[in-house]
């Protein structure tokens, strides 16, 4: 349990270095930082002395009605440590600086938040669809997207000349 | 005995009896189409009894029934198989070169056509028997790169490309190999005629004299018709179905007949040339056992492509000019280093 | 198409049907095609994986002489639509099948390629492979049990050895 | 005089390509057969389970996790189910939790076959597919026994497991277990064994530690580049801290290492389901749970060692029935992009045996 309170610590001070809020919600660790601050938040989550918190496993995004939140799972490599960042992102203008500089694993999983939600990630070296075609319209998990009827989606859009 | 022995001759006999010359130019002339009718039925027979007992094989290695529903034990299977083939749409590609594309198949259909037409199938019973036997088998089943290249090349698709590409490259590397391996049984009979060559293996026949000449025919010859580990042409996973990816219905059966009629010829020479052809016991005719020895090998080439992974472009190079290549002229060396001393014995005996 | 022209072109299909030899002919050829199906490798999701062990040692669809998957679609018979079709892979179905020659056939493989399955109320998805290509034979089943697969392609068999029957039970006459 | 030149070859391999495991579609630029540049497309099995989730209930969705990674379903399922009961504080019974370890390593087993028997096929070597096609069906009989089904399991529910496996099933486990030294013995020598498939194999497709770390990447293929990562044992969930195995961890990080760690953990997997069927408590097999399954306000991430990697399952609940947001990390998809950095400079057909090693089902890349 050493290890944890390790932990807390480091995030305390790093939430008081970017103006972030710590909880922890069933045994983990969670610091809610504004987007502006989430680069700065990881970089330095990535490099703790001691209990590097140096393995991304997984980014997503959740639609929350008034914003988004990008949410990263990090943990290590080598030790149990744990934490969850999450970074609030406006609605109507989502940008946010790209994990890839520090991970390049982040970069289909930037992907995919960038065809779910339309999170624009700065700094990506690729941000396209990755699973929807390029001239679909919308991003399906937001809240306020509606799934067509099954008329409309029958109909088979053409095929990309090649 | 003899009757069955000699069945074709005397098959052969009664056609010419038919013409009141039995020399005439027309009673020549009826049997050269008769001896190209049964080339013929000889590579269609091959291809329908071939493919099935691939996928028996194929089925048999891998622990499954292989075809079994349709006629007895499933034999009418590749006859059903054939009669579909021929009822498909002829598609040709809109970007297609139409010439080369439509020529590809009949070139490669005719190529077993040809070199099956010289192989001794009994005592006297070479469709046409050529002194030069050897020499022309070789230059002609060479030309089948020129029929792949030329359906990769025609049919205007990248895979075929890639598989025209790649059927140039491993054949011309294997040809040699395979033609310096048969080079030993020449210096050892001295002749190029297959007839005499089969008649030479009276007592032994040439594996056990030339086994390291016979390994290298086998392995050149499985890559010489394109099947596995050396399928690079036609990779599934890879290019598709290589130079015959664009090919429909009737053209793409061609080229399969070509392939297994190619198999056959290559089968038949290993026959002819190590496994001492029509030469065997008394108890079973010759062409029997001309058929079971070419059975055998052909039987040996399917377990081994349906057991064997596929190799790499350039390991199959690597084998092909680092191993192959040197064992052969080794080879080579040591039959004519044997042949020296061999004349030598009775000159230092006497 | 105008009235007339249907009925001359009616009169005409009855009077091929009367010819002997052109029916003898085709006979012989709808037994060669239901007994030589060699589907196209077309696995879209688990289904797939059914299919493949349909092809193996436990149900060996080689039995049938069904096994020859060919990867060009070129040299197949039918298509085996094995799994969810999504809008994104609809256009390339339609292109397969577009590219394989007359006589082919299409086996609609599972709920996804009936009629959406599960996923039938999602956004990226078709419902039912019937809405991109015309499908003869539908096997139900999440996924369809290779069993389901044999009897399928049976079925299909049936309908292709006894066109006389299908026209009769589709069309009344 | 003209200047000569070659010309790059742009192929595009899929979506409908015999050696694509799926849908995966990839545009390889190619001078001669030397591969300059690889292009991954996905989404062509893109079926919007994370946005399905939103409008089914919680034991609605468990069906849902089935079809992820169809090749290992109990897998997804106790990922689903295990973070569901975190999020909702149920304490499942000890039969239960036996059972489930018993389920996962089984599947752990049949999807590993997969891999090495379509790993097989992809440079050819039918034979090899066709003995792990067979023994694999031994398990999805086991399958069958319990819950009907194939493929498709669905027998995991949130507090326990459906049903209590019947008589046979422990028999028909018990000779599975036995042979298994034999069948590892059979793949190895009808396959790793082979000459051919070692020179296709080794020293192919290097993903250095350092590179597998940055990226990401999870599962057998970084512990065949050397790290000792598994979440069985780096972070236990379920009650497999009981348990007795060994993670094998190779350090050859080309394309063989990656094959040969699967056949290793599949005799890891025999040993600890040998384990719990000797352990086994007897009991109900599940918790008592309310009818209606409504977890708190909250969050939470849990994740599962995958037989591809870690498997992970991201649930915001919202107090409703239905879950909020509930997003998949699946294993593959980040996996897959160590594909376009380590094939570069290999042959075509490196590529395809690369990509294979890479062991992607495509419904779980595509969700």
């Amino acid at each position: 349990m050493e290890n944890k309170e390790l932990l807390r610590k480091r995030v305390d001070e790093l939430a008081s270095k970017v103006n972030g809020e710590v909880e922890e919600i069933l045994g983990m660790l969670v610091l809610k930082v504004k987007g502006p601050y989430a680069l700065e938040a990881l970089t330095t989550a990535k490099s703790f002395t001691d209990i590097p918190c140096d393995f991304l496993h997984d980014l997503t995004a959740v639609d929350k009605i008034d914003h988004f939140e990008v949410v990263y799972q990090l943990t290590s490599w080598k030790g149990p440590q744990k934490l969850r960042i999450k970074a609030v992102v406006d609605r109507e203008n989502p940008v946010i600086d790209s994990a890839t500089r520090l991970w390049q694993g982040a970069n289909y999983m930037e992907r995919e938040a960038y065809d779910m939600f339309g999170i624009q990630f700065k700094g990506h070296p690729n941000l396209k669809r990755i699973y929807l075609w390029d001239d679909f319209e919308g991003y399906p998990l937001r809240k306020d997207y509606v799934t067509e009827t099954a008329e409309q989606r029958s109909v088979v859009f053409k095929l990309p000349a090649e | 005995m003899d009757t069955l022995n000699n069945l074709f001759l005397i098959i052969a006999a009664a056609i010419r009896g038919l013409f009141a010359d039995p020399h005439s130019v027309w009673a020549d002339i009826t049997m050269d189409v008769v001896a190209f009718l049964a080339v013929i039925i000889i590579i269609v027979l091959a291809a329908l009894v071939l493919i099935l007992l691939e996928r028996k094989v194929a089925g048999w290695t891998s622990q499954r029934p292989g075809p079994n529903r349709l006629g007895p034990r499933g034999w009418f299977q590749t006859i059903a198989d054939a009669l579909k083939l021929m009822g498909k749409e002829d598609v040709t590609p809109a970007n297609a070169d139409r010439l080369i594309f439509k020529v590809a198949p009949m070139i490669m259909f005719s190529l077993p056509l040809m070199t099956l037409a010289v192989i001794p199938y009994g005592k006297g019973m070479s469709p046409i028997d050529l002194d030069l036997g050897i020499f022309y088998f070789l230059a002609i089943s060479a030309l089948s790169t020129l029929a792949l290249l030329m359906a990769g090349w025609g049919s205007n698709n990248k895979y075929s490309l890639l598989g025209g590409m790649r059927a140039v490259a491993q054949m011309i590397s294997y040809e040699i190999p395979l033609i310096f391996s048969l080079l030993g049984v020449v210096m050892l009979t001295e002749s190029l005629s297959l007839t005499k060559i089969v008649e030479a293996q009276g007592v032994v026949p040439f594996i056990v004299l030339q086994p390291l000449a016979f390994v290298i025919y086998i392995i050149a010859g499985i890559a010489e018709v394109n099947r596995a580990p050396f399928d690079l042409v036609e990779a599934d996973q890879e290019v598709v179905a290589g130079p015959f990816t664009e090919y429909t219905g009737l053209r793409w059966g061609l080229f399969f007949l070509g392939e297994y009629g190619n198999m056959t010829a290559v089968s038949a020479l290993a026959a002819t040339v190590f496994l001492g052809g029509w030469q065997g016991p008394a108890i079973l005719p010759g062409w029997i056992w001309f058929w079971l020895k070419t059975g055998l090998v052909i039987f040996f080439m399917m377990w081994v492509r349906w057991t064997f992974p596929r190799m790499r472009i350039d390991h199959l190079m690597h084998f092909a000019w680092k191993w192959l290549l040197p064992l052969s002229i080794l080879n080579i060396l040591l039959t004519g280093l044997g042949i020296y001393i061999y004349q030598l014995i009775p000159r230092i005996g006497g | 198409m105008d009235v007339t022209k249907e009925k001359e072109l009616r009169e005409a299909e009855a009077m091929i049907e009367k010819n002997v030899l052109v029916t003898s002919i085709d006979k012989v050829l709808n037994w060669a095609r239901g007994h030589s199906f060699w589907p196209v490798t077309f696995g879209l999701a688990c289904c797939a994986i059914e299919m493949m062990a349909a092809g193996g040692p436990r149900y060996d669809i080689s039995r049938f002489g069904y096994e020859v998957f060919r990867a060009s679609p070129r040299q197949a018979d039918v298509m085996i639509v094995a799994g969810t079709v999504t809008r994104k892979m609809a256009p390339l179905l339609r292109r397969i099948y577009d590219q394989m020659p007359e006589p082919k056939w299409v086996i609609a493989m599972g709920s996804c390629a009936n009629a959406g399955g599960p996923f039938v109320d999602s956004y990226s998805m078709i419902p039912g492979v019937d809405k991109v290509v015309p499908v003869d034979v539908y096997i139900p089943g999440c996924p369809p049990r290779p069993e389901s697969l044999i009897f399928g392609l049976l079925q299909l068999q049936q309908k292709v050895s006894n066109p006389a029957k299908v026209r009769l039970l589709k069309h009344g006459k | 005089m003209a200047v000569e030149r070659t010309e790059e070859l742009v192929l595009n391999m899929g979506p409908q390509h015999p050696s694509m495991h799926g849908v995966f579609r990839m545009v390889v630029h190619l001078e001669g057969e030397v591969v300059t540049k690889i292009d991954p497309k996905i989404g062509y099995l893109h079926r919007g389970i994370e946005k399905l989730a939103e409008s089914r209930t919680y034991p609605q969705f468990i069906p849902y996790t089935d079809r992820l990674d169809y090749l290992s379903s109990p897998h997804n399922n106790l990922a689903y189910v295990l973070a569901v009961e975190k999020l909702m504080g149920v304490e499942i019974p000890e039969r239960a939790e036996y059972l489930r370890v018993i389920f996962a390593e089984l599947a752990r087993i049949a999807s590993h076959q997969v891999m090495i028997g379509s790993t097989a096929l992809d440079i050819a070597g039918w034979t090899a597919w066709s003995y792990c096609f067979r023994d694999r069906e031994r398990i999805l009989d086991m399958y069958e026994m319990t819950a009907g089904s194939r493929l498709t399991v669905n027998n995991m529910r949130i507090g326990g497991i459906s049903n209590d496996p019947p008589p046979g099933f422990w028999d028909a486990l018990k000779s599975f277990l036995d042979d298994i030294p034999e069948m590892i013995e059979e793949y190895y020598g009808i396959f790793f064994g082979n000459e051919i498939t070692m020179g296709r194999m080794k020293s192919v497709g290097i993903l250095p530690k350092e590179l597998a770390e940055n990226l990401s990447i999870t599962g057998p293929v970084i512990r065949s580049s050397g790290v000792n990562y598994d979440v069985r044992k780096a972070d236990p969930y379920g009650i497999y801290d009981r348990f007795d195995f060994d993670v094998p961890v190779l350090h050859g990080c080309d394309s063989y290492d990656r094959t040969l760690i699967r056949l290793l953990e599949i005799k890891e997997s025999a040993k600890i389901i040998k384990q719990a069927m000797r352990d086994i408590p007897e009991g109900p097999v599940m918790a008592k749970i309310p009818k209606v399954i409504k977890p708190p306000v909250g969050e939470v991430y849990h994740r599962v060692e995958n037989p591809k990697g870690e498997l992970g399952f991201y649930i915001v609940s919202d107090g409703t029935t239905k879950p909020a947001r509930l997003h998949i990390k699946s294993p593959t998809f980040v996996n897959m992009q160590m594909l376009p950095l380590i094939s570069l400079g290999w042959k075509i057909q490196d590529v395809i045996a690369i990509f294979a090693t890479i062991d992607a089902v495509l419904g779980e890349v595509d969700k």
